[in-house]
């Protein structure tokens, strides 16, 4: 029997959604509460999901297949396999922190809440969907919500920053439609001979015909998703988004936004672009590891030169995708490619921290810029403490997550872009530059007097925070329950981009 | 204790730092400061134990080849390729390189927590600076007992930590928070060339033993360690020699060698228990301790084991000569660190493994005397400057003794500790035969003058310190007092260690065992070394001992004679060379070049990308925006025109109409009668017609 | 003998609703629609339908002309000042109705009905209409009924509201 | 051979019709107009006798059911005409047509 698991997953923020739109308006103080509890049970799922999926099975599971659109043969078609795992449990478990920390949103309750709860069903969806179509359906479906909650709620330059985000986004995705209809119409589905948008079938390529065949296509299809992956992961020359978006954001939805909307770009490379256009993806694989190579530089440099702490770690989001983007364009290994999935859950994770942080200290001080603070470690001890582990989780100290996940990346990467790794590898000195420097003007150094009565960091802050810490520490000395998880499948992606001829 | 046994209580070594560590950071402020300092003193002395038995256990294994005990955590991280597999463990080894390593940081690292009970008193964040203490003993005890390098490597930067969070625990001013920064990063640069380093040594045997070498452990590597010959050589060096550079890049900035020394002096801003224990003891040995470590991989080089030695007497003679001019007495301490871990390099560096762990170990024992003498003096005439010291000999008697005995271990004179070691390191270098004809001799003839400097420097603090009359102001001498005895006791233990020290490692021409050496031999087990000894006669080794003896005594006699018979010609002196002074006391300008040299372009780049990507890249995408706005207003104006005109004639035309037909609608029922009928009879015709 | 009758009822429907057309006093126009009435119904027993002349002379005159001059006398009280029954817009509607009579005859006389050569001799149609009536037509019948009683609900609302309004 | 023939009758039906529209059009009075529609209608109603009469159809007498539709809907239609302009007489006190005009929007 079809287990709906992945359905129920993603749907049920929906319902939340739903009820929360219809309060009648003295029913208001209810709304925040309903919002989490919407988010409690996807917790609830994602963790039977954690623990009843075979680490060793390489295939989709949990799978949910049903005709949809028979007209165009478009399969309500959902599963999850190793790549999906993380970022479900991940998407799940931020969603319920992001929502625990936009307690204090006061501006239009009811839209916020429910456009939130939107914005999570779109992104489950995004990792749990297997046909193009709904894929694409979820894509777009992101972009929504994104749109209004950085426009409405957002900080001062806020709908510059929401345009922005949303025409980036919107060519990304104009690209990606291109190559969805290319695969569409070169693909026919062996047993009922119509074309097809499945994944799975689109993998095989025995499935293709026509154009799908004809290489310049499969080069122009590729340039096209990686255009439009690119410029959601971001890839250098396509970022300027970023910093925008996250410094007008309000805080809950910039960790959102860097916690899981970035992981979507290198997501959808590992889903769509890798199986389908195996002989592609190694003809690319020089040229985006360069780009990666260039994001970790360039951004770690221009982390370094910002004033505004928001943007400084949007920057570092940019330099730390860079590394999962190194690792991911290596074939002659799975550890590179494992490196940087656990990169992508290990990041999700840390620039959640950080947002939360500089949220903590927005709502207290109203101002980011880092020089304006100084000695703050004087009266908030603990948020020193929690900030001080969140740095040091970023640049990537030994004993916390993200040095496992970047050091197998860089190591990976190694075989073979020896020159390449190397440059990277100088990014840790940059990147432990900037955060040190960082930590230095808001932490130490005399007190400044000007923040002589900010309040400690209060309990619902901390609750947010911490979970995520202890799994910082936790996945630093075991990173295993994820490996375990996603080494499977990744092996047999990567024989699956090596093995096409 | 039969190794078997300790096989499952080995990891409970590094363990208990860290349990300690963990309590006292979080519930630091609500326990009692009894309750913390039980905990950190325990925890360590708890190591301390532990690491004595598995010694015991070590020792009571027959045969030395099988001296090693491993035992394995839990897996760490793996990942299965196509054939071979990535897979690293969370594992212990104690053999007697990492158990000698162990009895030194747990030992020296249990007096120095209890001299900190004495030091630190009266500081509010004592929890946290115990903590850190703690935390800084874990993780050296993990970067010494790792089983493979990365789990080195998770220690080796678990130690940088430490030394930032301790460097900068005063960090209400900021240049201690600088300072700390400055560690951090320069540790930083050391640890990209190890990991560059780690990467190519993994790679390399990984394809060449055709996927079967996957885990980095020692093991292993060591077996493996002859496949690199065969790789074809990058940039015209072999690959042995490339890793072996690598891999020191990481020790010169771990141990404050050449190129990445300059963080050590301004380290000293961290509390002196702390400099003591990490800047003198162990963090800065871990450099040698690797190299140590991977020997077989060294060996393998020449190139780079000659590299390593010029590095090592360089950095020995440029510190001890830095050292001479210095005024804070952390300060000159500090640089004869430097000068004392060149010797070590040196040592090392001639494949003189052991002679340089013996180095290592009696450098431990009295530097960290030395530091922890120095901390008391401060405590007592609250100044690090020894100008405003002096005479302090009647006060200070436990102190001024202690210190004395330091002095004259790390002089080299005979009975003491210093001596042995160093002069081993010195008649190893004198007969070694590196890459170069003739470097040994070279080496050896530069080791010999920074020793003779050491001597001085340390024969001028001494005397600076404790002889002539207190220059500190009257206020100042009523309150020199003695240190408590917490204080005062490490710094008895630590002196007779000193004095007693060196009779470990006894040179072969007394016949009697080199307990030391016959110790590491199994770990070290190499061609050159030991066995270079025999071939020599005892003349020469007695000879050469004769004349570092006679330069240790030279320093002295030099030392005593500027700064006690004619006290005023060091100020004379300093007149004359007045220029030349000034060089080498802002230490040969080195830092403010690095700044310019290193940290402003760094700083101009970042800004400069930072301009760059708002000024271009945001350029472009805003002249986009701004080019597409033109494009649509131009549409506009020529749609406003054009389009809009016909759009607009047309709705005229609508509104012409409307108005007529609206007027027919006059609401008189008979006139909507006329229109039925009309209708109908329009609809006749039609039908009429068709 | 026919032909006499014929022309009798046909004088006797069209004159009067000349009258019906053209009088100034309504009293005067509602009665002579009961001629009119009168004369289809006669017209109606010469085609044959005799129970359709019965039924004309039940419902129409009995009925629709009592409730219409109902309508007019409750209605006359105001109008003692006998002004102009009739619309200035006179002209117009005559040209039209003479257009629309145009147009009529022009149908009748130009298509070619398929007409019976010899008419078959009048049968009385009462029994079946009435079979037709419960046969083919028994939905049509169904729903008239309905229609009537929705009338009389709809007639009494319609009075009663106006009466509250008040 | 018969006087009067199809022509003659629908003829006959035709000049009622014509008066019926006449009179709705012309006449000032909404019972008038009343009165009109019941001309047409029974113009109609002597249309359909009169076809089946003359054109033999099997069924010809479903011109007579029509016919009788015809009466049934003309006396429902009266009757709500009636009680229309009684309740507008009622509450304007006047049954001049032009008076109604507040259907204009």
């Amino acid at each position: 029997m079809q287990s709906h698991i992945l359905s129920w997953i993603i749907f049920f923020p929906l319902i939340g959604a739903a009820i929360i739109c219809f309060l009648p308006k003295r029913l208001e103080s209810w709304m925040k509460p309903i919002a989490l509890a919407s988010t409690v049970p996807q917790l609830y799922w994602a963790y039977k999901l954690y623990v009843n999926f075979e680490r060793a099975n390489p295939s989709f599971q949990f799978v949910e297949h049903t005709s949809w659109i028979l007209r165009f043969n478009i399969d309500y078609y959902l599963g999850v396999d190793g790549v999906s795992m993380p970022m479900v449990l991940l998407t799940a478990l931020l969603s319920f922190i992001c929502i625990l920390a936009s307690w204090n949103i006061d501006k239009y309750i009811r839209g916020y809440f429910s456009l939130f709860l939107l914005l999570d069903t779109a992104m489950m969806g995004v990792f749990c969907a297997l046909d193009f179509f709904l894929f694409y359906i979820f894509w777009e479906l992101m972009l929504l919500p994104m749109y209004f909650l950085i426009g409405v709620w957002g900080g001062p330059k806020k709908e510059y920053a929401a345009i922005k985000f949303f025409l980036f986004t919107l060519v990304g995705s104009v690209f990606m439609l291109i190559a969805m209809l290319a695969f569409y119409f070169g693909s026919v589905e062996p047993a009922t001979g119509l074309h097809s948008f499945d994944f799975t079938i689109l993998a095989n390529q025995a499935a293709h015909i026509g154009i799908l065949k004809d290489p310049v296509v499969r080069w122009g299809c590729y340039l096209l998703l990686l255009i439009g992956f690119a410029i959601k992961i971001p890839l250098v020359p396509f970022h300027t988004w970023l910093p925008d978006a996250h410094v007008e954001a309000p805080t809950a939805i910039s960790v959102i936004l860097a916690g899981v909307l970035l992981k979507m770009g290198t997501y959808g490379l590992i889903r769509i672009s890798y199986p389908v256009l195996p002989d592609m993806a190694r003809a690319f694989a020089p040229v985006v590891a360069a780009f990666g190579l260039v994001s970790i530089i360039y951004g770690a440099f221009c982390a370094m030169a910002q004033k505004d702490l928001k943007k400084l770690i949007a920057y570092s989001s940019i330099s730390h995708m860079g590394f999962v983007v190194l690792g991911m364009s290596v074939f002659s290994n799975t550890i590179g490619i494992n490196g940087a999935i656990l990169q992508m859950f290990n990041h999700g994770i840390i620039t959640a921290m950080l947002f939360l942080l500089v949220g903590v200290i927005y709502d207290r001080a109203h101002t980011r810029d880092i020089d304006g603070f100084g000695g703050l470690a004087h009266n908030m001890p603990v948020f020193a403490g929690y900030t001080g582990l969140a740095f040091m989780a970023g640049l990537g100290l030994p004993g916390l997550s993200s040095f496992i996940s970047e050091a197998l990346c860089l190591i990976g990467a190694f075989q073979t872009y020896k020159v390449m790794t190397v440059l990277a590898t100088t990014s840790i000195i940059i990147t432990a530059g900037y955060f040190l420097w960082t930590m230095q003007r808001i932490f130490l150094g005399p007190m400044n007097e000007r923040w002589e009565d900010l309040p400690e960091i209060s309990l619902r802050e901390a609750a947010c925070l911490t979970p995520l810490a202890i799994i910082v520490v936790v996945l630093g000395f075991y990173p295993m329950p994820i490996l375990d998880m996603i080494g499977a499948t990744l092996r047999n992606t990567v024989h699956l981009v090596v093995a096409m001829r | 204790m039969d190794p078997t046994t300790f096989k499952d209580y080995l990891f409970l070594i590094p363990l208990l730092p860290f349990a300690g560590a963990a309590i006292n950071g979080i519930l630091g402020r609500r326990l009692g400061l009894r309750a913390v300092h039980l905990i950190a003193l325990g925890s360590v002395l708890g190591s301390f134990v532990l690491s004595v038995a598995g010694f015991l256990a070590l020792v009571s294994i027959k045969s030395p080849e099988a001296r090693r005990v491993v035992s394995v955590l839990y897996q760490w991280i793996l990942i299965a390729g196509q054939t071979g597999s990535f897979h690293i463990n969370v594992a212990f080894l104690l053999d007697p390189l990492s158990s000698v390593m162990c009895l030194v940081v747990t030992g020296v690292g249990f007096f120095i927590h209890v001299y900190s009970v004495g030091y630190m008193h009266g500081d509010p964040g004592r929890a946290r600076y115990f903590a850190y203490l703690n935390l800084f003993t874990f993780s050296m005890l993990v970067l010494v007992l790792a089983d493979n390098l990365l789990l080195m490597f998770v220690g080796w930067e678990g130690v940088g930590l430490c030394s930032y969070l301790l460097i900068g625990f005063w960090f209400s001013e900021l240049d201690n928070a600088r300072a700390g920064m400055k560690a951090f990063i320069a540790n930083r640069v050391g640890d990209f060339g190890f990991f560059v380093g780690l990467m190519l040594l993994f790679w390399t045997l990984y394809v060449s033993s055709g996927q079967a070498v996957g885990s980095l452990s020692y093991g292993e590597l060591k077996g493996a360690a002859p496949l690199l010959l065969d790789a074809e050589p990058i940039l015209g060096l072999s690959v042995p020699t490339i890793i072996c550079l690598a891999l020191f890049m990481g020790a010169t900035g771990k141990s404050a060698q050449i190129p990445l020394y300059v963080w050590l002096p301004d380290a000293m801003a961290g509390p002196t228990p702390v400099s003591a224990l990490i800047h003198a003891a162990t963090m800065v040995t871990a450099g040698v301790f690797m190299i140590v470590r991977l020997n077989f991989l060294y060996l393998l080089s020449p190139v780079a084991l000659s590299v390593v030695a010029t590095v090592g007497a360089l950095t020995a003679l440029y510190a001890a000569s830095i050292a001479i001019t210095q005024n804070d007495i952390k300060k000159v301490l500090a640089y004869s660190t430097i000068s004392q871990l060149g010797y070590m390099f040196l040592g090392v560096g001639v494949s003189a493994f052991a002679a340089g762990i013996f180095h290592l170990v009696t450098h431990a024992f009295f530097k960290a005397l030395l530091f922890l003498g120095a901390g008391s003096l401060i405590h007592a005439a609250h100044t690090n400057d020894i100008r405003k010291m002096g005479g302090l000999r009647a006060h200070m008697p436990a102190t001024f003794f202690t210190f004395m005995v330091a002095f004259l271990a790390i002089a080299g004179i005979p009975p003491f500790a210093g001596f042995f070691s160093k002069d081993e390191i010195l008649f190893s270098t004198f007969n070694a035969h590196l890459a170069a004809p003739g470097l040994g001799k070279l080496l050896w003839l530069v080791g010999l003058m920074g020793a003779g400097l050491t001597a001085f420097y340390m024969t001028r603090l001494v005397i600076v310190t404790f002889f002539g009359e207190f220059r500190g102001g009257e206020s100042a001498e009523e309150k020199l007092h003695e240190s408590p005895r917490t204080m005062t006791g490490p710094l008895v233990i630590l002196a007779v260690l000193s004095a007693v020290g060196g009779f470990i490692g006894l040179p072969a021409v007394t016949h009697l065992p080199n307990l030391i050496g016959g110790f590491l031999e199994p770990v070290v087990a190499l061609k050159g070394g030991a066995a270079s000894h025999g071939s020599h006669s005892a003349a020469l080794e007695l000879g050469l001992m004769a004349v570092s003896v006679a330069a240790a005594a030279a320093g002295i006699y030099l030392g005593w004679y500027l700064y006690h018979k004619r006290p005023e010609l060091p100020g004379a002196l300093r007149e004359r060379f007045k220029n030349l002074h000034a060089v080498v006391y802002n230490k040969y300008y080195v830092d403010e070049a690095y700044d310019r040299l290193f940290v402003r372009p760094v700083i101009a780049i970042s800004r400069g990308t930072g301009r760059f990507d708002l000024g271009v890249i945001d350029w472009v995408v805003n002249a986009l925006a701004r080019a597409t706005e033109r494009i649509s207003a131009g549409i506009g104006w020529e749609d406003l025109k054009v389009v809009d005109g016909l759009v607009n004639a047309i709705a005229d035309a609508v509104k012409y109409w409307g108005y007529h037909t609206r007027r027919l609608t006059t609401g008189k029922v008979n006139h909507y009668l006329y229109s039925v009928v009309l209708g109908l009879f329009v609809l006749y015709l039609l039908v009429l017609i068709t | 003998m026919k032909n006499f009758a014929f022309n009798v009822f046909v004088i006797i429907t069209l004159i009067p609703s000349f009258w019906v057309a053209l009088s100034s006093n309504i009293v005067h126009a509602a009665f002579s629609l009961f001629f009119t009435f009168f004369g289809v119904a006669g017209l109606y027993v010469l085609l044959g339908a005799d129970f359709l002349g019965v039924l004309q002379v039940l419902v129409y005159i009995s009925g629709i002309l009592v409730l219409i001059i109902f309508g007019v006398m409750m209605t006359q009280r105001a109008q003692m000042e006998h002004i102009s029954t009739r619309l200035p817009g006179r002209f117009a509607g005559a040209v039209l109705s003479v257009l629309v009579f145009g147009g009529f005859m022009v149908a009748v006389y130009k298509t070619a009905w398929p007409k019976l050569t010899e008419l078959p001799e009048p049968v009385p149609t009462t029994s079946e209409i009435g079979n037709l009536l419960l046969g083919k037509y028994l939905i049509p019948f169904e729903v008239a009924s309905v229609l009537l009683l929705a009338v009389l609900v709809g007639a009494a609302l319609i009075v009663r509201q106006s009466v509250r309004k008040e | 051979m018969l006087a009067y023939s199809l022509e003659n009758f629908l003829l006959v039906s035709g000049v009622l019709f014509c008066l019926g529209i006449f009179t709705v059009l012309t006449r000032r009075n909404t019972v008038a107009i009343i009165m009109g529609i019941e001309l047409i209608l029974n113009a109609a109603g002597l249309n359909f006798v009169a076809f089946s009469r003359f054109v033999q159809t099997q069924n010809h007498i479903s011109g007579h059911v029509f016919t009788l539709f015809i009466i049934v809907i003309s006396a429902a239609e009266i009757v709500i005409a009636l009680a229309i302009v009684l309740s507008l007489y009622s509450t304007k006190k006047t049954i001049h047509v032009e008076d109604f005009d507040e259907l204009k929007w």
